[in-house]
């Protein structure tokens, strides 16, 4: 695996106001690829469903830190997310549409959104853990240099 | 996220402008729901979304919850003018086909 | 004191490219306080300065690791930058308008913009320890209730 | 950052636009760093900032280089369509002095 171009590390709390905050900041770290606007558009859903997953589901009504880093390659974006709050039973069971453990509130389309505008999408999480949600963009049409 | 809202009629007709996600959801929920606790006559909702330039799933939560509560009224929810990629996640969620979309407000009244 | 209302804290690389993305990151999350957008505009130039600061002057030809916090109080907005660079000899002289140690390509203005636009710039440094600049900008009109 | 230039006589017209700091400031003066190398007859410079949104004291300097390589010709630089913000930061550093300000190419045209 070649080392990152470019990448960034970043710590906020579990907080509503930060979704648009991540989400932004994600993308504006992600145009320094030649992603077009429509797939900026779609690392800010991704990100924003990540983030806000971080924010309903981790720390239930409490606040916990959430870790975002990104690396930029020539081809792709990487993107972590990280939690420590409490963690997926079953994550086939998460992915699947219409699943939400909050059914009042939720659609349960959070995962599925991730997984149709990221190229890839992987999760690792334990009960009482916490969660980390690993997701790739590639570059349909890399700049010839990496410029 | 702006959100206003005149009512006409028997509809309510609610143009949002910005971003709505976990945060700004619940202002819209509220600001809708308290015109539809105000104003009992009040069966149907056309959203204006044209200028939404963001919806995530909490953004559908919310639409999808305004849904429930007009079809218990026996009315419809229609939106209206929809940008691409707002449409594109309508569309991935399924929510278009009970929704439907219009390209205007005009269009979506005549659709009543 | 009071404590924070909202944090942020991100590292990245000194590159130049991370100049941009630091400015707009900072913008981003400062607004959440009931800034104007010149006091925004204001807010990057100074984070411009910081950050070019530590790719230009910190770590030489090299690069190293840039560690950027943002609180968000009720009334004001606190940056603090800090890199384990160099470090600058003396302080008082940096922040004099047209000292530079690079006069051929700078222009000694960097810290005079932060001190400008800034409402307060405290900077603590010593020679091989690195250099942690701390930056202070109060919201003139503070909305009633931290909305 | 995107810069278009076009000759008239003996003076450079360069157009910039986006966001002028350490990054970008490089390319500025690559670019114009060329066209007077290439054409010496070049002994006047007018930058149009109407589309610089962002400029900080790296792509003050890069100007202020600019300046001096043209002072050596001869000849002038001036400054034409800074927005507030970008007008604020050359008053701040003095180069409004030595770089006289104008509302459009044709005033600062006649000026020369
Ligand atoms: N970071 C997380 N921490 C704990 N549980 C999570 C996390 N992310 C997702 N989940 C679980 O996975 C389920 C499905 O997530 P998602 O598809 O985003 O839908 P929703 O957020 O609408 O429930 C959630 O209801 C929750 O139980
Ligand atoms: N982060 C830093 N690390 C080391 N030296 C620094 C740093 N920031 C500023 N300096 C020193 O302070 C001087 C003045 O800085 P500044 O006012 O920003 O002007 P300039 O960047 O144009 O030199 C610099 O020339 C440099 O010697």
């Amino acid at each position: 695996m070649s080392a990152a171009q470019n990448h960034m590390r970043m710590e906020f709390p579990s907080l509503p106001e930060n979704v648009a905050f991540a989400r932004t900041t994600v993308a504006v770290f992600a145009s320094q690829l030649d992603f077009t606007l429509d797939e900026l558009d779609e690392i800010k859903v991704a990100t924003s469903e990540a983030v806000s997953n971080t924010v309903i589901h981790a720390y239930g009504k409490g606040t916990g830190t959430v870790t975002l880093c990104c690396q930029i390659f020539p081809d792709r974006l990487e993107v972590e997310l990280v939690d420590e709050g409490i963690g997926i039973e079953d994550v086939d069971k998460a992915l699947e549409p219409a699943y939400t453990t909050v059914p009042e509130e939720r659609m349960g389309l959070g995962l599925v959104f991730i997984n149709e505008y990221m190229d890839v999408l992987s999760i690792e999480s334990k009960p009482g853990q916490g969660t980390k949600v690993h997701m790739v963009k590639y570059v349909k049409a890399p700049k010839p240099d990496g410029v | 996220m702006e959100i206003h809202h005149q009512r006409r009629g028997t509809t309510l007709l609610v143009t949002m402008k910005g971003e709505l996600d976990l945060l700004t959801a619940p202002i819209f929920r509220a600001q809708v729901d308290q015109e539809l606790e105000t104003f009992e006559r009040l069966s149907s909702l056309i959203l204006d979304l044209g200028k939404v330039d963001f919806i995530d799933s909490s953004g559908l939560g919310a639409i999808l919850g305004r849904y429930k509560r007009i079809r218990q009224r026996g009315g419809k929810l229609l939106l209206v003018n929809a940008q691409p990629q707002v449409q594109k996640i309508l569309e991935l969620s399924g929510l278009d086909k009970i929704m439907p979309l219009f390209p205007n407000a005009e269009r979506a009244l005549e659709h009543l």
